[in-house]
C-alpha cells in the first residue's frame, strides 16, 4: 500500500536527448511509456525494445533499456527472434505506422497470428515524418500535401485494429498521445498481457499534419467494456471511425513459444549417421 | 481543458502524493522540453525551461519535507484524481515549436501553473476533510504566487507579435 | 580574401545558422543571383539530425566556368548564429584568407573556426534586420554578401524574388528590403569575380534528383513506382506531378518489393519504367532485378548513394554502393551500370540508361548519389539528344514465335500484351527460347550466353566514360567525383604536369578495350572513389583492367572528395 | 439466347502440359479460369496472368494468353504495375497460399486497399506444396506432417477472406476445384467486378494434403445472398469457418487508377529550370 | 565394364526410372550397401520438373577412397524403364565399357543411351518381381546390381533394412526376397572392387544439409529461423526436431525479411543463430544482413546454392552466387564468406563459420550448394574440433561502457540483455563508440576501420584453404567443385605432372598472403568453378591475387565438372 514507488518513469530514459520535433506527440508517448515500466517496475536490464526505421522508431535510444535500431518496417520480425530466443525478456516492439503498416505489413499480419509474449506500439501519425512527408497507409485517400501523391492517396485508409483482429490478434489498443494517463494505462496493460498486445497510439506530427490539432476533438474514449469475443469485436472495429481510444478487444488466446527443453546431446544425435 | 477533480480527494497523504506527483512530473516535463530546445538550437526557451524545471525541483522537495513521516500512497500514473488529460503543472507538448520565443514558452508556463493553482483550489473548496482543505489551499496560494512570478515575468518581456513563426527552410530528411 | 586558385576562378560561400535562420533560404537565393549576374554555380548543404529546426549549412560556389565540385576552402562563412555550428567545422574548411561575417550581436566567433585564422567581420545584420517589418537576419546577411561578392544588386534582387515567389505574407518586400539594407551595409566588394562572358541565355538552374527526373522522362519513362527514401525521394517528388503531364504515372508502392516488382509488371506491358531508391531499398529490389534480367524486362533504378552501411549515414553523399550495384543480384545476371558525372549529366547518363535498358531489354542502374541529387548547379541546359535507341517489339510475330529466340546480337524481339500471335509467359525460371521452362544444360549455357552477348557486344560508343587530356599521369574515377578529380586535373595542368582523366560513366559492362586504349602509355595510375572498400579499383582490377602499379585513392564519406586533396595524393607519390 | 459461343474454354488452354501432380486441384481452376475467360467472351491476348512461385503459380503458362512468373510473393506488385500502366488489359493475379499469405502477405493488403481493377485468384491447398510440403499460413495449427514444425505450426490459421475485408477488398470469394461450375460462375463475377476482386479456391493437394479428400464433405455454400455490408460482412467472416463457398461479399468500391493524361510536352515541363 | 581409371578406384552406377519406380531408394538402398561392404561412396540424384512422380535418376559412386565428385563415365546403368530417360543422358555418360541394365519387357533400350555403345544386360527383372507378392522390380534389379558389383549379399540385406526400416505392410520382406532374387539372376560380378581396408568403424552416411545442420550445432546455433526454399529446407527440416532436442528452437517464418531478422534478434539476445536458405532467399535477406554488419550482431547463412539467375533452376547446383554473396550488401560491409569443400566439409566449415560469426561479431555466410546439400556420402566422421571461439560477452561492464569501443583487435566487447550495466541500443545507422547515431566523419571512418581491421586482423590459421601437391601447375579452386578437381589432381599427378591445388574454404576475408605463398612458383594458374561469369577468377583479380597468366575455366551448371573436363582443360594447353 503506501509507499513511495521505487522506480519512477525518468529512471526508465535515456541520457540521449530526443531529435524529435518539439511538439511531437512521441515524447509523450515515450513519457507513458517509462510511466508504465516504472508502475509494473520492471527491471530496466531486462526489457529490450525493438524498432524499424522512422522518426518514432528513435524510441529506443531514449529509453534506459535494452534496444535495438534495426532497419525499416522489420522490428517485429527482430522482437519475435528475440524473444522466441529469450523469452525471458520482456519485448516490446515500436515504430511508426509507414514501419508497421506499409513495408511492415506482412510481418504485422503474422505476428497477430503467431501470438507470441510481446507489445508492439505504432505511433500513428497517418504520415512519414522522418522522409518529409509522404503519404502513409492511415493516412486519409484526399491529403494532397505530398507531392508524391499530388491528389492524394486516393485509397480507403489501412484500419490498423480491424486487420489486427482479423489477422488474430488478442489484445488491441488504441490510444491518443494527447492523453496520456490513458495511454499509460493501456501500455501497462498491453505489456502485462500474456500474448501479443497491440497499441495504436494517435501521435501526431506537428510537422508534417497540423492538421491533426484536431485530434483533440476527435478522439472518444470507448463507450462499452471491451469485449473478449472476437465476432462482436469484428463489427465494432468494421464500423470503428478509427478515433475510438480505449482497450477495444482483449481475450486471451494461446500463446506461442517455441518448446526449447534438452532432451539429448549432439553426440546422441548425431549417432544417426554412424554406419 | 478543465482543472477540477473528477473525485474526492480524501486524505493528506493523497493530496500530497497528488502534489509530488505533480510537481515531478512538471519538473520532468519542463526538463523535456528544455532539452528539445536544445537539440533544437533555442538556447533561450531552453534555458526558461530548464529554470522551470528547477522550480518544479524545489517544490518537490517541499512537499516530500511536508509529507515526512506519512506514508503516501501508490497511485497508478492514471488513477490521478485530476480530469484534465495530464498533470495539471506539466505543459502540453503539442503547443511548443522549435521557433516559440520566451513569450510563448511563458504562456504556456503560465496556463499550466494557472491549471495547478485551480487544481488545488478545487481540492481546498470540496474536500470533505479540513486538513486536506488546509493543505490545499496554502498550495493553492503558492500557486498563486507562481502565476504572479510568471505574469511579472511576462510583463518584463517585450512581446512582440511580429516575431516570424515561419521557418523559410525545408525540413532535413534522413534515414 | 582572394578568389580561388584554381583554373576556375570562383567564390566560395557558406551560411551556417540553426533552424529557422534561413541559412538554406538564402543559399538558393545566393545561387539564383550569382547566376543570373552570369556565374556558374554549385549549391549544396548539410544539417543536423534532426527533422525541422535543426542546424544547417548552405555552400555556395560561383565562378566564370562550369563547376562540378566544391572547392578545397571557402573565401567566406556567414554565421547566422554560432548554435552548433561546430557540426559543420569538417565541412566548411576556413583559412586565414577567408572572412566570418556575423553579427557581434549572436556572439563571439566560436573558437573552432575563429581558429582558422579568418579575418572577422562583424556587421549590425540585427540592427538592420529589426528595423524592417518581418525582416530577418538571413536576408540582411545576404545582401551583405551580395556586395562583398561584387554581385550586381539587381541580380540579387531577382534572386530573391524567384526563390521566394510563393511565400505570401509581405514576406518578399521584407526580404527585398533586407537585402537592400544589408548591401547597403557592407564595405567595398572584398571579391569581385571577373565579369563573365556571354548572358546566362539557355542556363538552367537544376538539382541532381530533377535532373535525373528530366532523364527519365526524356528517355521516355512513363511509369514509376517508389517507396520514399532519402536522399532519393525529390526525385519521385518532382516527377508524380510531372510524369501526369506527359500521360504517364507514379504510384507510391508499399514498399520496394513491390516497387521494383510494379515497374516490371509495367514494362512487361511495354511502357518504359523506373524506380528510384537509395542503398536499403536497393536491397530490397534485387530479387525483383534478377527477374528483370532472367526474364529481360528492362527496368531502370536510379539509387541515389548515400553512406552506408545499412541505415548509415543518410543524409551523406558516399560512392559505396559499387559493389552492389555490379554483384548484388544472385546467380549470373549480367546489367547495365552508369553512373551521372555531374548534376547536369544526370539528365544524360538517366535518359541513356533508359534507352539502353530498353534496348538490351535488362536491367539499367544508375548510381547518383546525395552529392548530385541533392545539391544545385547552374548549368547550360543539357542538349537533348536525338534518335532514342527504342525496345525492339515484335508488333506482328511470325507464327512459332519465340520470345526468347537466340539471336546474332543477343536482344531477343518482344512482343507486348495485346499483340495478337505474339503470347508468351516471360519467365525467372531458366527457360528454352520459346520461354518454357527448362533445367537442361544446352539451354542454360544459350540464354547465358544470350544474356551476355547483348550487353557485351553492343556498341556503346563514345559515352561510356568523359575523357580529358593526355598525360602520363592517368586519373580514373566514376560518378559524382569527377568533377572533384576534373578540378584537380586542371591545377595539376596550370601547375605544369598533364594529366588524363577517364570518367567512368558506364561502369558495367566494363569497356575494357576502349580503357585499355585510353590508359595506353600512362605512366602512373591512379583510382580515385569515395568509398571505403576501394571497390572500382578492384573491380577494375577483376577485369584485369588496370595496370599492376595502379595505385587507389579511396576515402569513405561523408566529407566529399575535394581537389586538393587529389591533387595531393597524385603528386606526393610522383 | 441460344447460340454456340465463339471461344471455347480450350482456345484458352497453352499447348504446354502442366506439370501438376494427377489429382491437383489446380487442375479443375485452370479448367474453371478457361471456361470463364470464354464465357466472357475476353480476346485472348488482352488478358495477362501475373503469377510468383509455387505449384498454382504455374498456372499462366497453361493459359492462352500472356503470362508473367515471377518470383515468390510478389505476383500481386507486379500485376499493380501492369494495371496501372496498361489499363486496358484483363489483369489476373494468380498463386498458391504460400505465394500469396505467407511472403505475400503485404502486398495481399495493400491490393485490398488500393482496389485496381484485377482479379486474384488463390488456390489454397493449405501447404507449400512447391517445396515439399511444408505448413503455409492457413494450414490448421495442429497439423504436424511436416518436419520443419514436427509439433505442428501451433498458430491460429490465417483468415484470408476477413483479411482482405479488413484490408477494404471489395469482392471477396471462395470456390472449390471440387466443385467446378460454382467455382467457374464465381472466377466470371470476379473478373467482370469493377476492383479488385479476391477469389480463395479450395484446391487440394493430394501428394501433400492427402487429408483434404473430406474437403468434398466440409464445404458448403453460403445460405444467404451475398452481403454488400461490410460490417455485417465482418460479423459473418470473423465467425466463419473457412468452408463457405460463395461470393461473400461484394460492393462497388472507388478504384483506384492513376490518371495519366497528357497535358504538356517534356521541353514545357523543362523550362521551370530555365534562368 | 573396368573400374574407374582414376586413382581412386571405384564403380558408379546409376538407376532410372519414371515416378513409383523407385529409383532413388534402390540408389540409397546400394550407398548404405557399398558402405556396409566397407566401401566409400556418394550419392546424387536428378529429376524431372513434375513436383512428385516424375522420372528421377539415382547416381551411386564408391570405392575404396573416399570420393569427392561423380566420375566421368558411368560403368552401369540400370533402367527401370525408359520414360523421359533421355534427360538424363547429359547426366549419365556412357561409353563402350559402360554396361545397360534393364528388363527387356519395359522395351529397347532408346537410342540417345544405345548409342553410346555400352553393353546391354537384359534381364528377366519383372518377372522375379512379379513372383514375389509385393514384389518391386526396382528390388529385383537392385539385387542384379549387388551381384554385377561384386557386393556381399549381406551388405544389400543390411542397406535394405535400414534404408526401409520405417516401411510396413511388408515392404521389407517383400524387398528383401526380391534382392536375393536378383542378386542369383545376375551373371558373374562384372566387376568388384579390391576388399577395401580397414572395417567401416566410425563412417558415416550423411547429406550435405545434415552435414551443415550438424556442424551449426556443434557451433552452438540454438536457433534458427528460416523460410522453406529448394535445395535448402532439408537442412531446416533436419534441425527443426534437433534443435529442440539440445535446447534450442527452429521458427518458420513468413519470408526471408523476416527469417533474417530474426536471427539477429535472437542473436541480440545471446543465442547463436542461424538461417539456411537459397539464391532468391538470400536476395531478399541482404537488407537484413547489412544491419547485421553495421550493428555487429552476429549472423550466419548457409546459402545452398542452385542455378541461378531469379528462379533459375531450382533443382541443379552451381557455383553462381560467390558475388552476391561478396558483394550483395550496399554500402562498406566487410563480412565473412565460407564454402564448404565437400559433403564431410559441411560440418566442419559450417561450424567453423558460427564461432567465427560470433566470435568476429558479424555475418558468416556459408556457400554451400544443391551438389553438396542434396546427396550423400559415406565418410569418416567428422572430427570434432576442441576449443572453439566464443563471442566476446562483457558480463560485468564498467561505468561507461561503450558498446562499439574502437578496440585494437577490432573486436568491441558487447553486453546482452539481462546484464545489469550493459544497456545500449544496437543501431544500424552510424554511430559514435557509445552506438548514439553519427554523421561525423571521425565516426564512420573509425568504424569502418574497425569492422574491417576485426576481419583482417584475425588469426584464421590453416584453415582458410584445404593445400594439396606442389607442382609448377596450380589449380585454384572453391567449394563443391573441389572434389573434381582434387580427382583430377590425383589423375594428372599419376600421369605423371604434379599439380598443386589449392581449394578455397574461406573466401572473405581474401587470405591475400597465405595465397600467394602457397601459388608461390606455381608456373601456370588454373581457376576452376561452377558458374558462367568466372566470378572466383575476378575476383582473385580484383584483390590481386593472381598472376597476370592465370586462366579460367568456369562453367555453368546443371552439369557438374567432372575431373576429366578439368584435366583435359588445363592440359589442353600445356
Ligand atoms: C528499406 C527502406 N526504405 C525506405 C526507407 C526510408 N524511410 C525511412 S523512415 C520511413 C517512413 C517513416 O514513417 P513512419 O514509420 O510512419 O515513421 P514516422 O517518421 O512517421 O514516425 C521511410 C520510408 C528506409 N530507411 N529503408
Ligand atoms: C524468395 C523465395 N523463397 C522461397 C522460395 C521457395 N518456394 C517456392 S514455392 C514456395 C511455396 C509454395 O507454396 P504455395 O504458394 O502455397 O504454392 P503451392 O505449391 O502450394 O501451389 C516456396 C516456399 C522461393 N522460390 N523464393
Ligand atoms: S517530423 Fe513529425 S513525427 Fe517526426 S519528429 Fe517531427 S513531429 Fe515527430
Ligand atoms: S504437390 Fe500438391 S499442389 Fe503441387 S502439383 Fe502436386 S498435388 Fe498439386
Ligand atoms: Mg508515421
Ligand atoms: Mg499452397
Amino acid at each position: 500500500m503506501m509507499t513511495v514507488a521505487a522506480l519512477r518513469a525518468k529512471d526508465y530514459k535515456s541520457d540521449i536527448k530526443p531529435v524529435w520535433c518539439p511538439g511531437c506527440g512521441d515524447f509523450a508517448v515515450l513519457s507513458a511509456l517509462t510511466k508504465a515500466l516504472a508502475h509494473l517496475g520492471l527491471p530496466k536490464e531486462r526489457a529490450a525494445l525493438i524498432s524499424g526505421i522512422g522518426c518514432s522508431s528513435r524510441l529506443p535510444a531514449y529509453i534506459n533499456a535494452y534496444g535495438f535500431h534495426g532497419v525499416h518496417g522489420r522490428a517485429l520480425a527482430a522482437a519475435s527472434g528475440l524473444k522466441a530466443a529469450r523469452p525471458d525478456l520482456t519485448v516490446l516492439a515500436v515504430g511508426g505506422d509507414g514501419d508497421g503498416f506499409s513495408i511492415g505489413g506482412n510481418h504485422f499480419l503474422h505476428a497477430c497470428r503467431r501470438n507470441m509474449d510481446m507489445t508492439y506500439i505504432v505511433m500513428d501519425n497517418e504520415v512519414y515524418g522522418m522522409t518529409k512527408g509522404q503519404a502513409s497507409p492511415t493516412t486519409g485517400p484526399d491529403w494532397m500535401d505530398s507531392k508524391m501523391t499530388p491528389h492524394g492517396p486516393g485509397v480507403r485508409r489501412f484500419q490498423p485494429a480491424a486487420i489486427a483482429l482479423a489477422a488474430g490478434a488478442g489484445f488491441i489498443a488504441r490510444g491518443f498521445s494527447g492523453d496520456p494517463s490513458g495511454l499509460t494505462r493501456i501500455l501497462a496493460s498491453a505489456i502485462e498481457y500474456p500474448g501479443f498486445a497491440f497499441v495504436q497510439v494517435l501521435s501526431p506530427c506537428p510537422t508534417f499534419r497540423p492538421d491533426h490539432r484536431d485530434w483533440k476533438e476527435q478522439v472518444h474514449a470507448l463507450a462499452a467494456e471491451p469485449t473478449g469475443n472476437a465476432v462482436e469485436a469484428a463489427r465494432i472495429l468494421q464500423a470503428d471511425d478509427g478515433m475510438t481510444t480505449g482497450i477495444l478487444y482483449a481475450e486471451e488466446l494461446p500463446v506461442w513459444q517455441p518448446r526449447n527443453q534438452a532432451s539429448a546431446s549432439i553426440v546422441e544425435i548425431e549417432e544417426e549417421f554412424r554406419l | 481543458m478543465n482543472a477540477e477533480t473528477d473525485q474526492t480527494i480524501a486524505t493528506v497523504g493523497e493530496l500530497l502524493a497528488h502534489a509530488l506527483e505533480l510537481e515531478l512530473e512538471s519538473a520532468e516535463r519542463y526538463r523535456e522540453l528544455a532539452d528539445a530546445m536544445q537539440v533544437h538550437n533555442n538556447p533561450d526557451v531552453a534555458s526558461l525551461f530548464h529554470r522551470l524545471a528547477s522550480y518544479g525541483d524545489a517544490h518537490a522537495r517541499e512537499v516530500k519535507q511536508r509529507a515526512a513521516g506519512l506514508e503516501l500512497p501508490t497511485i497508478a500514473p492514471w488513477d490521478f484524481k485530476w480530469t484534465c488529460p495530464d498533470a495539471p503543472e506539466s505543459a502540453c507538448v503539442e503547443d511548443t515549436h522549435y521557433l516559440m520565443n520566451r513569450c510563448q514558452a511563458l504562456q504556456l508556463a503560465l496556463h499550466n501553473e494557472n491549471r495547478g493553482q485551480l487544481f488545488y483550489a478545487g481540492v481546498a473548496g470540496s474536500a470533505p476533510d479540513p486538513d486536506v482543505r488546509f493543505i490545499a489551499a496554502e498550495m493553492a496560494a503558492e500557486e498563486e504566487q507562481h502565476v504572479a512570478m510568471l505574469q511579472e515575468w511576462l510583463a518584463r518581456e517585450r512581446c512582440r507579435a511580429e516575431e516570424p513563426p515561419e521557418d523559410l527552410d525545408p525540413p532535413n530528411v534522413s534515414e | 580574401m582572394n578568389s580561388d586558385s584554381s583554373s576556375a576562378r570562383s567564390l566560395s560561400v557558406a551560411i551556417t545558422g540553426s533552424g529557422g535562420s534561413g541559412a538554406v533560404t538564402a543559399g538558393l537565393i545566393l545561387l539564383e543571383a550569382a547566376a543570373r549576374a552570369g556565374c556558374y554555380g554549385l549549391l549544396t548543404r548539410s544539417s543536423g539530425p534532426q527533422i525541422r529546426g535543426g542546424e544547417s549549412a548552405a555552400m555556395v560556389r560561383f565562378g566564370v566556368q562550369p563547376l562540378g565540385c566544391m572547392g578545397d576552402r571557402f573565401d567566406l562563412l556567414v554565421g547566422l548564429d554560432w548554435l552548433n555550428v561546430n557540426r559543420f567545422a569538417d565541412e566548411i574548411p576556413l583559412d586565414g584568407e577567408g572572412v566570418i561575417l556575423f553579427d557581434p550581436g549572436v556572439g563571439a566567433v566560436p573558437p573552432a573556426l575563429a581558429g582558422s585564422g579568418a579575418r572577422q567581420l562583424p556587421l549590425p545584420l540585427r540592427e538592420q534586420a529589426a528595423a524592417i517589418g518581418g525582416g530577418r537576419l538571413n536576408m540582411v546577411a545576404l545582401g551583405a554578401v551580395g556586395a562583398i561578392c561584387g554581385l550586381p544588386r539587381e541580380a540579387l534582387a531577382a534572386g530573391v524574388e524567384r526563390v521566394l515567389a510563393d511565400k505570401g505574407g509581405g514576406v518578399l518586400e521584407a526580404s527585398l528590403a533586407c537585402v537592400a539594407a544589408g548591401y547597403a551595409l557592407a564595405p567595398e566588394p572584398l571579391a569581385a569575380l571577373p565579369a563573365p562572358a556571354g548572358g546566362t541565355g539557355g542556363r538552367w538552374n537544376i538539382g541532381g534528383n530533377e535532373a535525373c527526373g528530366v532523364g527519365a522522362l526524356r528517355g521516355g519513362v512513363r511509369f514509376v513506382a517508389a517507396y520514399p527514401i532519402t536522399p532519393a525521394s525529390e526525385m519521385l517528388e518532382w516527377l508524380a506531378p510531372r510524369l501526369e503531364q506527359v500521360g504517364g504515372s507514379l504510384l507510391q508502392a508499399e514498399d520496394e518489393l513491390a516497387s521494383v516488382n510494379m515497374i516490371i509488371g509495367a514494362s512487361f506491358g511495354g511502357v518504359p519504367s523506373l524506380t528510384a531508391t537509395s542503398g536499403p531499398g536497393l536491397s530490397l529490389m534485387l530479387e525483383g532485378l534478377g527477374l528483370a534480367v532472367a526474364s529481360e524486362t528492362p527496368a531502370v533504378v536510379v539509387n541515389v548513394m548515400r553512406g552506408g552501411p545499412s541505415t548509415g549515414i543518410p543524409t551523406k553523399s558516399e560512392q559505396s554502393d559499387l559493389n552492389i550495384a555490379l554483384h548484388g543480384m544472385h546467380g549470373d545476371a549480367p546489367h547495365l551500370v552508369l553512373a551521372p558525372l555531374s548534376i547536369r549529366d544526370c539528365v544524360f547518363t538517366t535518359q541513356w540508361a533508359v534507352e539502353l535498358a530498353e534496348h538490351l531489354q535488362t536491367v539499367a542502374l544508375v548510381l547518383s548519389d546525395q552529392s548530385l541529387g541533392q545539391s544545385r548547379v547552374i548549368t547550360e541546359a543539357p542538349a537533348r539528344t536525338p534518335a532514342p535507341l527504342a525496345r525492339r517489339v515484335e508488333q506482328e510475330p511470325e507464327e512459332g514465335y519465340r520470345r526468347y529466340a537466340l539471336t546474332a546480337d543477343g536482344v531477343s524481339p518482344m512482343t507486348l500484351p495485346g499483340v495478337p500471335g505474339g503470347i508468351y509467359t516471360a519467365d525467372g525460371l531458366e527457360h528454352n527460347e520459346r520461354g518454357t521452362p527448362s533445367s537442361q544444360a544446352a539451354d542454360h549455357q544459350a540464354q547465358l550466353d544470350k544474356r551476355l552477348r547483348k550487353l557485351e557486344g553492343f556498341d556503346y560508343g563514345p559515352a561510356w566514360a568523359e575523357l580529358h587530356g593526355a598525360g602520363a599521369l592517368a586519373i580514373v574515377t566514376w560518378g559524382s567525383t569527377a568533377g572533384a578529380v576534373l578540378e584537380a586535373a586542371g591545377r595539376l595542368e596550370a601547375g605544369g604536369t598533364p594529366v588524363r582523366v577517364i570518367a567512368l560513366r558506364l561502369l558495367a559492362p566494363l569497356r575494357r578495350a576502349a580503357l585499355a586504349e585510353a590508359l595506353a602509355g600512362a605512366e602512373r595510375v591512379w583510382v580515385v572513389e569515395q568509398n571505403h572498400g576501394a571497390q572500382l579499383f578492384r573491380y577494375l582490377h577483376a577485369g584485369q583492367a588496370l595496370p599492376a602499379g595502379a595505385r587507389s585513392l579511396a576515402r569513405p564519406g561523408p566529407l566529399p572528395l575535394r581537389p586538393g586533396e587529389i591533387v595531393a595524393a597524385v603528386t606526393a607519390t610522383a
